[in-house]
């Protein structure tokens, strides 16, 4: 999502062929030594509730005490979870069947059936529920409906209507709307998981408000939850594959400041801690350092009605080609994020088993100040101007993010020579101008919420809320929108490859680089899975050596 | 009433709200007047109200009840013009002289300050008329630049005096202008007192504790216990035949500087405790002093009555 | 009389101020005895309070210095001057107590009367806090307060201020002192709370034997309990004797400027009251001859130039005048001084 | 003195009840969704739906007065951020950990910040004067936001002597304290040495050394009562910001409190949470300053007496 | 005694010798300038303070290096003769940026003394003079003043303002002074109950010439103690603005931004933090020592 809001510290990429990194390379069991893990965590989760969870803190929290049908392995391959083996699809690829592994309980003890699952989709889906990510469940047949109901008939009937259903306890047909490639993958996304009904009811609007308000039936409980301090996860006795779980214990420690986690790593007291850019030199080369590269591009829009200037696109292209973004990385991110190559970052895929970038290749304008001064020219001519308006570039107010507007600032400065003004603001407040378009140029950050292309080039499609800077390209639109209803994987991927190099061409938007994080893993720890979206980690395989 | 009475003070009282619903009667129903060019004192154990009578006068103060006229007309409704300009007329010399001088003010903006607000001179008249003044109170010009901790405590005295006069008011108050001085000193001051009297006809409340030289400088006295007047009458007259013990016992207590005499002297010293104004005594407040004290004393207070023509008393005896 | 309790020899302080130097005592002597009164008269500023706190050492240092050759010796073996400030903690409120010139302003605003009175107790003997208590409340009665027990849980601004000075008397007293220093004990009070505490003074000095120095201005007070007198003129002392010396035969004529400025209980209404006209010098620079001579009717070309020594004039009398000297010419006692004045 | 503090608790309800209405405009002028970025994606029909669950259809004069009914019987309202908690349950998980530290640091300021006064003033222009104030001096010069990590990365982390953060045993108290205490010591000194200077020269002194009390028995009799009250004053409001948390010595040494709730309801523009937050803060803020003018009848007599200040 | 001649004892002729002009006769300002030249440590710290100035007015002027470049070769580099106090991330002077930091922050420090002198010291003074209601209602005005959280004031002002230098000084502005006018306030409770300020009274003195004469000069001590640390107070109070966005934009820098980037970047480059703190300092010891000499200085009490 835009720039998932405890996930702005900035990032880098590697060049690692698997798309998540992780601790190690095989997975083995630790013997002897005590299976207790003690990390850092960045941000205290909001309430860990499968319909509402919408960041990333939940995720990866809720990854751990539950569980969906299929879990991601460390290739981000869909590992068949509480399902048993991997969906039967049918032929025009609408319709999964799922048989569920026999005699599943919650923790509590309660059976889990694929009722379960019927009930947290619909859920997920009541307007009521205010899920935000409910709407990646209406690619479920009748989904939209339900999200749209009025008033308590509609949606009973709407949700009657939902193309989901237990065939019996074990069996699970989920119907979409349209073919989905990437669907499998998507049922090991939280919000896919199953939910019990009789205990989500009882909590009321608590659900998932404290440690005693969560039930899952994953890997770990979650047995201890001290507010904006510390969460422990204990083992599940309960869980099917208890056997594979080696930890005993994680304790998450709530650490806000980087600094200090690194302290706390340097002194012993965590084994996992995530650090700043700044402080990744040091640790370069040595095997507690990993770095993650995620699906996440840093970017600019410029908005063409604010500046009607902007709508000329020898000045966009000229305002890019100004900027050495391989600076941004290099200069301040430090993190090992890479300069953007385009848009759709690397690691993700295009939807029909192929790495995007790769398939895609370089379509980002390169870096030519001399061109970029004449392009500005040329454009201020074409509009009858003689300079650029006054303007103001907003970004977030964190160090980073300050640091990044101020490096923009001063490239534009020397390379074009225009004067542009930096307003670092805070995060809601920039977002919010972002989204009522009340901005000119705007240092901004997507998330993959899926791993398909189509997470990052249906917001350019004209009209839609997160198009905020009002381009428009008719030819854009329409690739998009066909390849929104393509069977065809091969043809659909190579839409959003012509989409995507329209949308680069033009010069609509200007990625500057693709986000990667470091962390600091003690050798000890085994198997702690980083995978590139979603979860911060993935503790199921982990175990200390 | 008397056109030539310049102030006069109708059942004047003042009484302080104190925590706890507590009230002070600090000036409870006084009553005299002060004639033009005269000096009036007024005399009192330490507390019995003096200054409170006096900062009533002025209004630095409001009065709980009564009335006080000043050229005939009420001073607590005085506003605007009507009030500057009886700020002009009235003026008062305070008890502690280093407490009412400003630490941070040189002497000549101290005494400048009523010149500057009134609006009477500037520039280089401002600055003669500073020093006329300094030296009419016996100070020296170069004084005008120093700060009051550098005086001596007459010397201190003498600035606020200056302070007073600078502005030619028509009355003065004249709060213990002298208990802090040297005899010598005190002389000076009372000498000061007397020539601008002669001099600029100025009127004068004079409050003090120290009877003999009240006796020196007043027409006439008053002497006040507890919050009320307990006699009145001319200077002479009351030195001669005191009717209240109270001042009875004053004026048998001033010391005599002389060793002999003093050691013959026969002095009335009171018993008994100096009661509280919190806490007055029913009846007469002097009683508990008093060496004639009657069961009377306790029940009634004693009415203010004219015993002789001009001698006003307050005493069951008389 | 005893033998000298305290003898001030030649004492010289000075005030270190941007503008220069104050030298508020100038050389100043004088012996107090045992059991004696030693009443100390003088203009205001002459420096009669600081001659006071720096017997006790108690003048702000800086700006102020005890100039060297100054001797105080107390009982005939304490040299003061020399004293380290842990001893000095021995000699006050112990060996010498000390009333202040203003009761309003010399007690602590946020403690109670009792404890004020007993810290000076509980620092110098072996008392404990309920026997200081007890003693301090006789010494409230003993000071002619009643309801000492109640008077001890007071503030001080719950008490007039003639309380606040027995207050302070008591305060001085609670050790028994074998001096007692009162600085100006009865200027804030009415004559009658005034003749109460001399009374008590003098009570309290023959009982026990303290030696008293006595600063005041009102010679009614000098002529009621001082045994000698020292006159001070601008930083020196221009006059010493006995009280009938004094009193009856001044030799120097700010002496007798001091007692003619008295008002008379008979005095004429109409008649000025005489007064030593002008000021005195600034101490910042003190006059080359004497420093009366611009003040003094009598000044001869001698005053202007040369400041006189004390001419002996009597049995420990003496006067810093010139006109003591045989030289000079014969002056008679201005009228208004001298036996009956004040009949 | 009844009649007083009911007079004062009167004042208190108006005082605070402007600060909410202030607080609940005031709050309206801010940019955003309240509901989180989430709600950007939803369709507008949802987002009424929302809107309405929360009352914020209303006119918002209707809101303002339900509002002030739910405040009046201690109910501050639920988080828009995070819908399973109450803002009550936000101060009441949040705030022990902050009035924790805030004592201690306040306890640690109080005592080094008043003795490094009174030596400055007791030696007055010699080098202890100027030692103490030179140390004054760098805690001011030297703000939080330096002193806590480094604090946490020297003596936490590289000389390993406390723990460079968290918030579990006595041990993990003594750091944030002190970085917290830090300034406050600063100003305290350089208050005292000031107060203590004027009173040091005032007559009642003198008679306390009249009796033969030594300087220390003076100090902590006779002066120190005398010249704290300008502390005291200064004092209050420290004490109300240092107990209801800091965002940087919080996130710095990893505690769970108060300050960054504070921060992050703002920076989230999470209304119910700022609202609620900044009443609590202002309710503690009116009793500690009604506490301060208590503490001055007490620390001195005579203001009891005449009521007034 | 040696002999003296006889004619010494002729009646000496009137002379004024007493009343001889000894002391020099300065005015009060003059006298306090004087007062204030002879306090070594105070010449010694406004020396510093304008040896500060200039080089914050100065040395950016004069410097090789501008804000606005990047330069790659010489990224984090540690304090040199080409770079007196090391370059930053993007290779850019700290000395220059530094200093011109200093520029910003000195003045925001004058800005905010000058406010709170103003505001704070009058607001503190007519609530102590008026006493009775009106300070009732200003003593609640200024709890209502502090209770509203500073952040949601600032995060207002950039909606309304934008960041900047002028959102700084509107935020000080409306809160910075709360705390003078407290501290004059509960200090004049105590002075205007003196005899001078009823003397002024009497001589009919309007209230503004009161507060202005009398009672302002009296707390002056307190009031120059408070402002040295108003200084500091709102130069971190930029900085904090600046943390959460309303401070100084990018890529003009503030000491307080500075020294907060430092903060972070400790770890690896301590130089970044060290620069600006012991300017920082040095300011700070300045303006401490200027106001305790101008504290001596005005005090006529002190004349030494
Ligand atoms: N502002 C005030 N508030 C409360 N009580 C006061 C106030 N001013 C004076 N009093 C009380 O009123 C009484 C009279 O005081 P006042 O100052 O008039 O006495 P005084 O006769 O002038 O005594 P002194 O000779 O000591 O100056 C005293 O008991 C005093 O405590
Ligand atoms: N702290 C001080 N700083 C400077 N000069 C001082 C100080 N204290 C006293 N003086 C000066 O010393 C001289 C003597 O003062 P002192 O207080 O001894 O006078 P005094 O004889 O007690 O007068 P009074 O009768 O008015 O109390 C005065 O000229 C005074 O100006
Ligand atoms: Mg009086
Ligand atoms: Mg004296």
């Amino acid at each position: 999502a835009c720039g998932d809001k405890n996930n702005n510290k900035g990032a880098e990429p590697s060049g690692s062929a698997s798309p998540s990194a992780s601790a190690t390379a095989s997975p083995s069991a630790g013997t002897g030594s005590k299976q207790e893990l003690v990390m850092n965590y960045r941000a205290d989760p909001p309430a860990l509730d499968v319909s509402i969870a919408e960041s990333a803190a939940s995720f990866t929290i809720l990854g751990a005490i539950s569980e969906g049908l299929y879990r991601l392995d460390k290739d981000m391959n869909p590992q068949p979870a509480l399902a048993a083996e991997l969906p039967q699809i049918s032929a025009d690829g609408l319709t999964y069947t799922i048989k569920l592994r026999p005699g599943l309980v919650w923790a509590n003890g309660e059976p889990l059936t694929a009722k379960d699952f019927v009930y947290s989709y619909k859920r997920t889906l009541d307007p009521a529920t205010k899920a935000s990510y409910a709407f990646i469940l209406t690619w479920v047949k009748g989904g939209q409906a339900v999200q749209d109901a009025k008033n308590p008939d509609d949606l009973k009937k709407a949700q009657d209507a939902l193309g989901v259903k237990a065939i019996d306890d074990t069996t699970l047909e989920i119907t979409l709307d349209q073919p989905r490639a990437y669907f499998t993958a998507q049922l090991a996304f939280l919000n896919y998981y199953p939910q019990n009904e009789k205990f989500v009811s009882a909590q009321a609007d608590k659900s998932g408000a404290d440690a005693d308000k969560v039930l899952g039936a994953g890997p770990f409980i979650l047995t201890k939850w001290d507010h904006e301090q510390q969460l422990v996860l204990e083992k599940n006795p309960k869980y099917w594959d208890a056997a594979n779980v080696k930890l005993d214990k994680v304790t998450l420690n709530i650490v806000k400041d980087q600094g200090t986690g690194l302290n706390l790593f340097e002194s012993g007291k965590t084994d996992y801690a995530d650090i700043s850019g700044d402080d990744m030199a040091k640790y370069e080369g040595k095997s507690i350092l990993h770095r993650k590269s995620e699906l996440v591009t840093g970017y600019l829009n410029f908005q063409q009605t604010k500046v009607p200037a902007f709508a000329n696109k020898k000045i966009r292209q000229a305002m890019s080609m100004a900027i050495d973004r391989a600076l941004i990385p290099q200069l301040v991110l430090k993190n090992g994020s890479v300069p953007a190559t385009g848009y759709v970052p690397n690691g993700n895929s295009d939807g029909n088993g192929q790495e995007f970038r790769k398939v895609a290749g370089d379509t980002e304008v390169a870096y030519d100040k001399e061109k970029a001064k004449q392009l500005l020219a040329e454009g201020l001519a074409e509009l009858g101007m003689k300079s650029m308006p006054k303007l103001e570039i907003i970004g977030d107010d964190t160090a980073k993010g300050k640091q990044t507007l101020e490096n923009l600032v001063i490239q534009w400065k020397a390379n074009l020579g225009i004067d542009v003004v930096a307003a670092p603001l805070p995060h809601a407040a920039r977002l919010d101008r972002e989204l009522k378009k009340n901005y000119q140029i705007v240092n901004t950050l997507w998330g993959a919420d899926y791993n398909d292309p189509m997470t990052w080039l249906d917001m350019y499609i004209s009209g839609t809320p997160f198009n905020t800077q009002d381009w428009k390209n008719d030819q854009y639109d329409q690739l998009v929108k066909s390849a929104q209803k393509e069977l065809d994987n091969a043809k659909r991927a190579d839409q959003l490859k012509q989409a995507e190099k329209i949308l680069m061409d033009e010069a609509a938007v200007f990625p500057m680089y693709f986000r990667s994080s470091p962390f600091l893993i003690n050798d000890k720890v085994d198997g702690l899975i980083l995978p590139p979206y979603g979860p911060d980690f993935e503790l199921k395989w982990t175990s200390i050596k | 009433m008397a056109e030539n009475h310049i102030l006069e003070v109708k059942n004047l009282q003042k009484h302080f709200n104190l925590s706890g619903g507590r009230v002070l009667k600090a000036v409870d129903g006084l009553n005299f007047s002060i004639k033009r060019g005269e000096t009036f004192g007024l005399v009192g154990e330490s507390g019995c109200g003096k200054s409170t009578t006096g900062r009533t006068i002025i209004r630095l103060y409001e009065a709980t009840g009564g009335q006080v006229l000043f050229n005939g007309e009420d001073v607590q409704k005085m506003k605007g013009d009507k009030r500057m300009k009886f700020n002009r007329d009235m003026q008062m010399v305070f008890q502690d002289p280093y407490a009412s001088l400003n630490p941070r003010m040189t002497v000549g903006k101290i005494i400048a300050e009523g010149i500057e607000i009134h609006g009477l001179y500037s520039g280089k008249e401002k600055k003669e008329r500073v020093n006329q003044l300094l030296r009419d109170v016996g100070l020296r010009e170069e004084h005008a630049e120093r700060f009051p901790h550098e005086f001596s405590g007459g010397q201190r005295q003498r600035i606020g005096i200056a302070r007073a006069l600078a502005i030619e008011p028509q009355f003065i108050i004249a709060d213990e202008p002298i208990s802090a001085l040297d005899v010598s000193v005190q002389a000076q001051v009372v000498n000061l007192f007397k020539k601008l009297q002669k001099d600029r006809g100025l009127t004068y409340l004079f409050i003090a504790h120290d009877l003999a030289m009240v006796k020196h400088i007043s027409d006439r006295i008053g002497v006040m216990y507890l919050g009320k007047l307990v006699e009145v009458a001319t200077s002479d007259k009351l030195n001669a035949k005191p009717l209240h013990p109270y001042t009875q016992s004053l004026l048998s207590a001033i010391p005599v500087p002389d060793p002999e005499v003093q050691k013959q002297r026969q002095r009335i010293i009171l018993q008994g405790e100096i009661p509280s104004p919190l806490n007055p005594p029913s009846g007469c407040p002097f009683r508990t002093r008093c060496p004639h004290a009657m069961p009377q004393c306790a029940e009634t207070m004693p009415p203010f009555k004219e015993v002789e023509p001009g001698h006003f008393a307050a005493c069951h005896l008389l | 009389m005893g033998k000298p309790i305290l003898e001030v020899n030649n004492l010289r302080v000075s005030f270190k101020m941007f503008a220069g130097e104050v030298q508020a005592v100038r050389g100043v002597s004088f012996t107090v005895n045992k059991g004696e009164v030693l009443a100390i008269v003088g203009e205001s500023g002459c420096g009669k309070s600081v001659t006071a706190q720096s017997i006790m050492r108690l003048i702000p240092s800086p700006p102020s210095v005890i100039k060297k050759g100054s001797s105080i010796l107390f009982d005939g073996q304490t040299e003061i001057v020399k004293l380290t400030e842990s001893q000095m903690e021995n000699v006050r409120g112990n060996d010498i107590g000390m009333i202040f010139q203003d009761p309003m302003t010399s007690l602590n605003p946020t403690m109670t009367i009792g404890s004020q009175i007993t810290e000076g107790i509980l620092k110098h003997t072996k008392a404990t806090k309920a026997e200081a208590m007890q003693r301090a409340a006789e010494l409230l009665t003993l000071v002619g307060m009643s309801n000492a027990q109640e008077r001890l849980l007071q503030y001080p601004h719950e008490l007039s201020g003639g309380m606040r000075q027995r207050v302070m008397i008591a305060l001085s007293l609670a050790c028994n002192p074998k001096l007692l220093i009162a600085d100006e004990p009865t200027t804030a009070l009415d004559v009658t709370i005034q003749a109460q505490i001399i009374d008590l003074m003098r009570d309290i000095q023959k009982k026990t034997d303290t030696s008293i120095i006595l600063i005041t201005h009102d010679l009614g007070v000098v002529a009621e309990m001082a045994h000698k007198v020292i006159v001070m003129y601008a930083g020196k002392v221009v006059e010493r004797g006995t009280l009938q010396d004094i009193f009856y035969d001044p030799k120097h004529p700010y002496t007798w400027g001091l007692l003619r400025s008295v008002p008379r209980l008979d005095s004429n209404k109409e008649n000025e009251l005489v007064s030593i006209p002008g000021s005195p010098p600034d101490l910042y620079a003190p006059p080359v001859g004497c420093a009366f001579a611009a003040r003094c009717p009598y000044a001869m070309k001698v005053c202007q130039e040369i400041d006189p020594e004390h001419f002996d004039v009597g049995e420990g009398h003496t006067a810093a005048c010139w006109l003591n000297h045989k030289d000079a010419p014969q002056v008679e006692l201005p009228v208004g001084i001298g036996r009956g004045a004040h009949g | 003195m009844l009649k007083y503090v009911l007079r004062r608790f009167i004042y208190m309800i108006i005082t605070l009840w402007v600060i909410i209405t202030a607080t609940f405009f005031l709050m309206k002028l801010l940019p955003g969704n309240p509901f989180g970025e989430a709600a950007a994606k939803m369709p507008p029909e949802n987002l009424a739906i929302l809107k309405a669950q929360y009352g914020l259809d209303k006119p918002e004069w209707q809101q303002y007065l339900k509002y002030l009914g739910n405040v009046a019987v201690g109910d501050l309202g639920v988080s828009y951020q995070f819908p399973t908690r109450t803002v009550v349950s936000v101060i009441k998980q949040s705030f022990p950990a902050s009035l924790e530290l805030g004592i201690e640091s306040l306890i640690i300021a109080v005592i080094f910040g008043i003795t490094l006064g009174i030596i400055a003033a007791l030696r007055h222009n010699k080098w202890q004067d100027y030692s103490a104030m030179f140390i004054a001096l760098i805690g001011i010069s030297v703000p939080s936001f330096v002193v806590a990590p480094l604090l946490s990365l020297y003596v936490g982390n590289r000389w390993g002597i406390l723990p460079p953060g968290l918030w579990e045993g006595p041990e993990n108290r003594i750091l944030p304290a002190i970085a917290l205490a830090f300034g406050t010591i600063a100003i305290l000194a350089r208050m005292m040495r000031a107060s203590m200077l004027e009173v040091s020269s005032l007559d009642y002194i003198k008679t306390a050394k009249s009796k033969g009390l030594p300087t220390s028995k003076i100090v902590i009799g006779h002066m120190l009562r005398n010249a704290i009250l300008p502390v005291v004053t200064i004092l209050g409001p420290i004490a109300v910001n240092v107990i209801t948390g800091t965002l940087i010595v919080e996130s710095v040494f990893v505690i769970p409190g108060l300050g960054y709730q504070f921060v992050s309801s703002i920076t989230t523009l999470d209304y119910t949470m700022i609202t609620g937050l900044t009443i609590f803060y202002a309710a503690i803020l009116i009793v500690v300053m009604f506490l301060t003018d208590i503490a001055y009848g007490i620390i001195d007599p005579r203001i009891r007496m005449s009521g007034r200040r | 005694m040696e002999s003296i001649s006889k004619d010494m004892f002729q009646p000496a002729q009137k002379t004024t010798n007493a009343d001889a002009i000894v002391r020099p006769s300065l005015t009060y300002w003059q006298d306090a300038w004087r007062r204030l030249r002879t306090n070594k440590m105070a010449m010694g710290g406004l020396f510093v303070l304008i040896v500060i100035a200039l080089l914050a007015i100065i040395a950016p002027m004069i410097s090789k290096h501008t804000i606005y470049e990047i330069n790659l070769e010489a990224v984090n580099k540690k304090p040199s003769w080409a770079h007196l106090f090391g370059t930053d991330d993007f290779g850019r002077d700290q000395w220059t940026r530094v200093w011109l930091g200093t520029r910003i922050s000195l003045f925001i420090g004058l800005v905010a003394a000058t406010l709170d002198l103003v505001i704070g010291v009058l607001y503190g003074g007519i609530s102590a003079y008026f006493g009775g209601k009106v300070d009732t209602v200003m003593q609640r005005i200024i709890e209502i003043i502090y209770s509203v959280p500073l952040l949601l004031l600032a995060i207002i002002l950039i909606v309304f303002m934008g960041p900047g230098i002028k959102s700084i000084i509107i935020a000080y502005a409306l809160t910075g002074w709360v705390g003078m006018a407290r501290l004059v306030r509960g200090q004049l409770l105590l002075v205007k109950e003196q005899e001078f300020v009823l003397a002024a009274r009497t001589l009919g003195a309007k209230p503004w010439r009161i507060i202005m004469q009398h009672l302002i000069p009296n707390v002056i001590g307190l009031v120059i103690v408070q402002i040295t640390f108003i200084v500091p107070t709102a130069i971190f109070f930029e900085s904090f603005l600046s943390f959460i966005g309303v401070g100084i934009r990018p890529p003009m820098a503030s000491l307080g931004s500075l020294i907060n980037d430092g903060a972070k970047a400790m770890r690896n480059y301590s130089f970044m933090l060290i620069y600006p703190t012991i300017v920082f300092s040095l300011i700070l010891l300045s303006f401490n020592v200027v106001g305790d000499g101008l504290r001596d200085a005005l005090d006529p009490k002190m004349r030494k």
